[in-house]
């Protein structure tokens, strides 16, 4: 949309960011700030935030005083006489009828544009990702490149990213604040968004439609890296997985694909056993950043804490839930369990 | 209050702003209301439309002949209850008590036709021969052609493939909108019982037709939804491509 | 016919005590009744809040478990839209309509009995799931497919659904009887342009009712039967669309905003007036505006679903007649001021509860035409800017003007006139401690923050405006303890008031406080709005409003108590639960209440004499 | 809005001269029935193709009226009651085919 392609002028950005800075400190620190928008789907609403913001900051400034003039003004006075009893005053009424809905044209125009222009993608032939989403983790897969993964988005910078959106359970949303609104996921009706990024870097992307206990828990995390690092990454997902040497690792995988049963509900490309689909595909875990849908950070002690009680980590979530390791006492995973498998899954880079 | 707020049934005591009934504004208030309900079921049996993933379908179980039928008795009772009213405003208090008797009658034979029709739905049976055209069958019929195979033309599908609520969108939507109406229509025929009981215990007169006034209103407004029901879901639901 | 072969007990005389509270059909016993409840309701509703509120002050909290966080807020807002906002606007329907109207009574009073002990069924259904085996979790909206049982296999729907459909039928009944009320009693001369504004959005809003609970009832009704016997109305894996239910909800769901906020404005339309000592300017105007903002609320709905996927061109047109809205809203904006304009405005704390929803209604009024624009709603939709705009709306409307309207009618249902002095109090600690809760929530809704999440981390940057978001809500709590305070105060020994404490404009000033049983002795003659005031100033010589000797009072004959509409709301009750339990105790629980409605069909509204 | 505060005594007036008598009850079954066969008729009518949506909804519609009008009364009684269904009844149609439109139930499946 033209009109609001260019950035706005200084200006009219100098509130608002005076707004952020009083609101959210120093921003960087704010993962999720809509203010810092970094794709042109994001911009293009926070553009038009700014003017309805500006629009509507004139009303309130000019009606509030209004409200607070005539509060003062006509404060009742001890022995005053009765008011004049006015009716009404046609002309007046009219006024304030149609300044309204001027007001209100300056801002239904550009609307009415940046909807129809977030809805069709500038580049509809250009690299496709389809998002799943789960009770409460999200699946990424990229059929052009042959890349299925996890609650991790890579995506090359500057490139339009069309996503198509679905869901296996509930309604879900879809939304990366920085880069853009949110669009949800409907059981039965696939719907589509498409993206950009325009800046390197790793942006927090979060569920935003209520969808049960864990709710708060289901994040992810964008990573949108050059050209280049996104071919090497997406060639070495391509990879299967490396089948460990490491003894406690080799252990950890006979236990994945064993008594654990792990391999029921999760994949690990290359290993003929594990094909599940209920879980998150585990191929490339350690390349990961993050653990659970994006809520902690992937390290030794975080795995080893997810393992132990998958339940405090997220509350009713479905492996915790289903798996007999956590549900039958006779099946509990044990301290050396444990360490096998998190060398093993540790193990796959 | 308003003077001689004049009363149109003239049974009322009670004056009012419009000289309007309290009572008939009350039942025409919500027989507005109740447009938004059925206008609710309807539209949710629409738009579910099409979208049931088994069979069977409404082309499938509808029998367009039967339901005229009882569409129609529908429509009679709607006729007979006018006239118990007109009997009764007259001062015919025993034409009243045969016609609002003809309209339960008439009522119950409505309702019989559809518990007939929801067993028959519910027992729906697949039945076509082998040499019948491919064309020539449904959807859902098409679903059982394998059972043709290595069999010779003059062989009979039969299967027994019944609708439920539980079965599709179709059994779900369609049994509830019409349940709907018939639970109208069965408390409707109460109602009209109870009246008739309550004219041997000398409950109604000419004098006080108010009561009966508003049976009738709701009575041919279950009418009105039946039309609406038998055009959109019975008609139009076995037309193919709708 | 029944009513013959069983012998009904007497109808009960009590003139006091509890027996006379549960077969009461005074609308002005009910209209307390009403309030009451309503009010230890929203006491409810408030203390979910405030769980809800500790648990985000901090990130990372534990003090509720995401389950019960879910659970708080469901109950949280079904609790302050269906049992506490609602409610609160019937009971001063109840109160008031017949008095602003001229009218001994409503149209319907066992009806309105009736209705009462039904929404207290409702209540008592839906604030026991708490104790049963955990409460609703689905959040007040229930989009399927969550509320499917494969994903919410409890009771707890099952509470929501049924006491949802219990207070449907009391909204009802309220509904049609206000309805009636106000087309049929009107006092003698009372045209629809003379009517008062509470009365004229009351009629508006019980209009609305009539046309929208019908919607919600369907789509609970078919979620019910999806629940309860495995049908498919809302189940994606038998192609069905969970969208339906969404569509269904928001036709309902949207009109039903309209419903909490116009009795707001019609009691603010009283307020200003009085105690500007002006008539309302531009009356004409102000009732239109109500009457298309009611009309309009029907072309809006999807406005809640921008996010869903409809398309550009859905998302568009409802983005332009969703700001249309603006623009009656605006008009009645400018009416208030236009009233105040030249006043003689007394700061009383009715005034300045009534100045503050004007303040708070414009910001609430923008962020809704900010969310309008459904491109930058992508950003905002289910965040906490959503969170504060509602509340702006809602309580810095909705509750704002309702507790304007206890001060400004406390005088009359009690005779005795609120603090003043505790009462600006009370004002001033809840305008700071409303804005303080929830300003800060267009902050962190535009930070990025989700609504409905139980925890957050710390690196969000969110901590800040949650802190004092929390701390607000705490001081919103101590404001209404303030209140509570000064009603129980001003009951017990608050100053008398007489029956025109405020030099009042319309009918129900002109009767003593409180008035008698049958409200008005003669019935008024009404020449021209604001009578009371016209009567007063003696600018129209011919008014003639009350003042009547209470000659003839003894052949005034009001309607008599009733047990039956009480026995009907408990046997609908009883069905509830039934149906949850035990399909036998439902039955039960029909055949009382239909037994009940019989015996109640043929009850006479006044033992006859004559026969 | 005049039509809420109208002279009671004229429209109880109408409400009485105007009541038909049986013969238009007769007449209006008798045109209910044979409209039912119509449409029962043209549903079998194969060249119709689509063109049966419009008669079926016109036939229908026009059954509608008939029993709203005479039977319930609503040509004699007062508008406020015609306003009262009528009202529900657009707001029913109009927000459904609303609805249907947004699932876009009228485009070719």
């Amino acid at each position: 949309m033209s009109l609001f392609r260019h950035h706005p002028t200084r200006l009219v950005r100098l509130v608002p960011l005076l707004l952020v800075f009083i609101v959210a400190g120093c921003y960087p620190d704010h993962p999720q700030s809509t203010f810092d928008s970094t794709g042109p789907v994001a911009q293009s609403q926070l553009n038009l935030f700014y003017w309805i913001f500006w629009a509507a900051v004139f009303v309130f400034v000019t009606v509030q005083s209004a409200l607070l003039y005539i509060c003062l003004k006509f404060r009742r006075k001890p022995g005053d006489p009765d008011p004049e009893q006015t009716h009404g005053h046609n002309k007046l009424e009219i006024i304030w009828t149609v300044l309204p809905v001027i007001l209100l044209a300056i801002v239904a125009v550009p609307t009415v544009l940046t909807i129809f222009d977030n809805a069709n993608s500038p580049d509809p032939d250009g690299m496709h990702v389809n998002v799943v989403a789960h009770q409460w983790w999200w699946e990424f897969n990229y059929p052009g490149e042959d890349v299925k993964t996890s609650n991790e988005l890579h995506i090359p910078v500057d490139e339009v990213v069309n996503v198509s959106l679905e869901t296996k359970d509930v309604i879900h949303s879809f939304w990366i604040p920085k880069i853009a609104g949110k669009v949800d996921m409907v059981p039965g009706n696939s719907n589509k968004m498409w993206i950009k990024g325009e800046e390197i870097g790793i942006f927090h992307g979060q569920c935003a439609e209520f969808c049960g206990e864990s709710h708060a828990n289901m994040r992810f995390q964008v990573i949108v890296e050059s050209r280049a690092d996104f071919d090497a990454w997406v060639a070495s997902e391509r990879e299967p997985a490396v089948i460990p040497v490491e003894p406690l690792a080799k252990a950890g995988l006979d236990l994945f694909e064993g008594d654990a049963q792990c391999w029921s509900c999760h994949k690990v490309e290359g290993s003929s056993r594990s094909r599940g689909t209920k879980g998150p595909n585990l191929t490339h875990l350690s390349g990961r950043q993050y653990l659970g849908a994006g809520i902690v950070e992937n390290s030794q002690t975080n795995l080893r804490n997810w393992l132990t009680s998958p339940n405090d980590l997220k509350p009713g979530n479905i492996m915790y839930r289903d798996a007999a390791v956590y549900n039958d006492p006779d099946k509990a995973l044990s301290d050396s369990d444990i360490s096998a498998l998190v060398a093993y899954l540790r193990s796959l880079k | 209050m308003l003077e001689a707020g004049a009363d149109p049934h003239g049974e009322n005591s009670e004056h009012t702003t419009t000289g309007l009934n309290h009572r008939k504004l009350l039942m025409w208030a919500f027989l507005g209301s109740d447009c938004m309900f059925f206008g609710t079921l309807i539209g949710t049996y629409l738009v579910s439309k099409g979208r049931s993933l088994v069979g069977p379908y409404a082309v499938d179980v509808f029998d367009i002949p039967v339901t005229s039928v009882s569409t129609f008795v529908l429509l009679m009772s709607s006729m007979s209850m006018v006239l118990a009213y007109a009997a009764l405003t007259r001062g015919s208090l025993k034409g009243f008590r045969i016609w609002i008797a003809s309209t339960a009658i008439m009522g119950m034979t409505f309702l019989s036709f559809q518990v007939f029709e929801f067993y028959e739905f519910a027992n729906h049976e697949v039945h076509f021969k082998c040499s019948t055209p491919i064309s020539d069958l449904t959807e859902h019929e098409r679903t059982f052609i394998d059972k043709c195979a290595g069999q010779d033309a003059s062989h009979e599908v039969e299967e027994q493939h019944g609708l439920t609520p539980r079965t599709n969108l179709f059994g779900t939507t369609f049994f509830v909108l019409t349940g709907f109406h018939g639970a109208h229509v069965t408390l409707g025929v109460v109602w009209l019982l109870s009246l008739l009981f309550y004219s041997f215990r000398g409950g109604v007169t000419a004098k006080r037709n108010l009561d009966v006034d508003l049976a009738a209103l709701y009575w041919h407004f279950v009418d009105v939804v039946w039309i609406v029901i038998f055009t959109v879901v019975y008609l139009f639901g076995v037309f193919p491509g709708f | 016919m029944i009513s013959l072969t069983i012998p009904i007990p007497k109808r009960p005389t009590h003139p006091t005590g509890i027996w006379n509270w549960l077969t009461t059909i005074d609308h002005k016993r009910i209209g307390i009744l009403y309030g009451v409840t309503a009010f230890i309701l929203f006491l409810t509703g408030g203390i979910e809040a405030l769980y809800m509120r500790a648990q985000l002050a901090t990130p990372e909290a534990e003090i509720v478990s995401p389950e019960v966080f879910n659970q708080l807020f469901t109950m949280h807002g079904t609790t302050m839209i269906f049992l506490a906002i609602m409610p609160m606007g019937t009971a001063f329907f109840n109160y008031i309509i017949p008095l602003q109207i001229g009218a001994r009574d409503v149209a319907f009073p066992r009806l309105n009995a009736f209705s009462y002990w039904t929404f207290l069924a409702g209540a008592i259904m839906l604030k026991s799931s708490w104790f049963l085996g955990g409460a609703p979790n689905a959040g007040w909206f229930g989009y399927a497919p969550i509320t499917g049982v494969p994903y919410n296999p409890g009771h707890g729907i099952d509470f929501w659904i049924l006491s949802l459909q219990i207070l449907g039928i009391a909204s009802l009944a309220a509904a049609f009887n206000f309805v009636v009320t106000i087309i049929n009693m009107r006092a003698p001369g009372m045209s629809l342009m003379r009517m008062p504004l509470f009365t004229w959005m009351t009629f508006v809003t019980s209009l609305l009712l009539i046309l929208a609970f019908p919607v919600i009832t369907v789509a609970l009704i078919e979620l019910m039967f999806d629940r309860f016997y495995g049908a498919n109305f809302f189940v994606p894996a038998a192609g069905a669309s969970p969208l339906l239910w969404q569509h269904l909800f928001w036709i309902f769901g949207h009109p039903e905003v309209y419903i909490l906020i116009l009795p707001a404005m019609g009691i603010i339309s009283e307020i200003i007036p009085t105690f500007s000592k002006k008539p309302l300017f531009g009356y004409p105007v102000v009732v239109l505006s109500g009457v298309v903002i009611a009309f309009m609320g029907w072309m809006v709905w999807s406005h809640h679903m921008f996010t869903v996927g409809l398309g550009p061109v859905a998302n568009s047109v409802f983005a332009l007649t969703t700001m249309a809205i603006a623009v009656p809203t605006g008009v009645k904006i400018f009416s208030w001021m236009g009233t105040m304009w030249r006043g003689s405005i007394h700061f009383s704390t009715a005034m300045l509860f009534s100045v503050g929803f004007v303040a708070l209604f414009i910001i609430g009024g923008l962020s809704g035409v900010m969310h309008s624009s459904a491109a930058s709603d992508a950003q905002q939709q289910d965040t906490y800017f959503i969170v504060a705009h509602l509340h702006y709306v809602l309580f810095g409307g909705s509750i704002m003007a309702l507790l304007a309207a206890v001060y400004y009618w406390f005088p009359k249902i009690t005779g005795r006139l609120m603090s003043e002095s505790i009462g600006k109090i009370n004002f001033w600690l809840t305008f700071i401690a409303m804005n303080l809760t929830f300003f800060p929530m267009h902050f962190t809704g535009l930070d990025g923050m989700p609504r409905r999440i139980y925890t957050y981390g710390t690196e969000m940057g969110w901590d800040l405006w949650n802190a004092v978001a929390s701390m607000g809500a705490f001081l919103l709590a101590a404001s209404i303890l303030v209140f509570m305070h000064n009603v129980v105060r001003s009951y017990r020994k608050g100053e008398i008031s007489g029956s025109d404490p405020w030099d009042g404009r319309t009918l129900e000033w002109s009767i003593s406080s409180p008035p008698p049983e049958y409200n008005f002795a003669e019935i008024p003659v009404v020449e021209t709005r604001d009578p009371f005031w016209a009567q007063k100033r003696d600018s129209v010589a011919t008014a003639r409003v009350g003042g009547g000797s209470g000659e003839g009072e003894h052949d005034i004959h009001m309607p008599q108590p009733s047990y039956w509409p009480l026995v009907v709301s408990i046997g609908l009750l009883i069905g509830g639960y039934g149906l949850i339990y035990n399909v036998a105790v439902a039955v039960v629980g029909g055949a009382i209440a239909l037994i009940a409605v019989y015996a109640w069909s043929f009850e006479p509204v006044n033992e006859p004499e004559e026969h | 809005m005049n039509l809420i505060t109208k002279d009671p005594k004229a429209q109880s007036d109408t409400a009485h001269t105007g009541h038909p008598t049986p013969l238009t009850y007769f007449k209006i079954a008798l045109i209910l029935s044979i409209t039912t066969a119509i449409e029962v008729g043209v549903f079998y009518i194969e060249w119709l193709g689509h063109g049966i949506i419009p008669v079926l909804v016109i036939l229908s519609g026009l059954k509608f009226g008939l029993v709203a009008l005479f039977y319930m009364h609503l040509k004699y009684d007062s508008p406020l009651f015609s306003w009262f269904f009528f009202g529900g009844l657009a707001l029913a149609t109009s927000v459904f085919i609303a609805v249907l439109g947004l699932f876009k139930f009228f485009v070719a499946q």
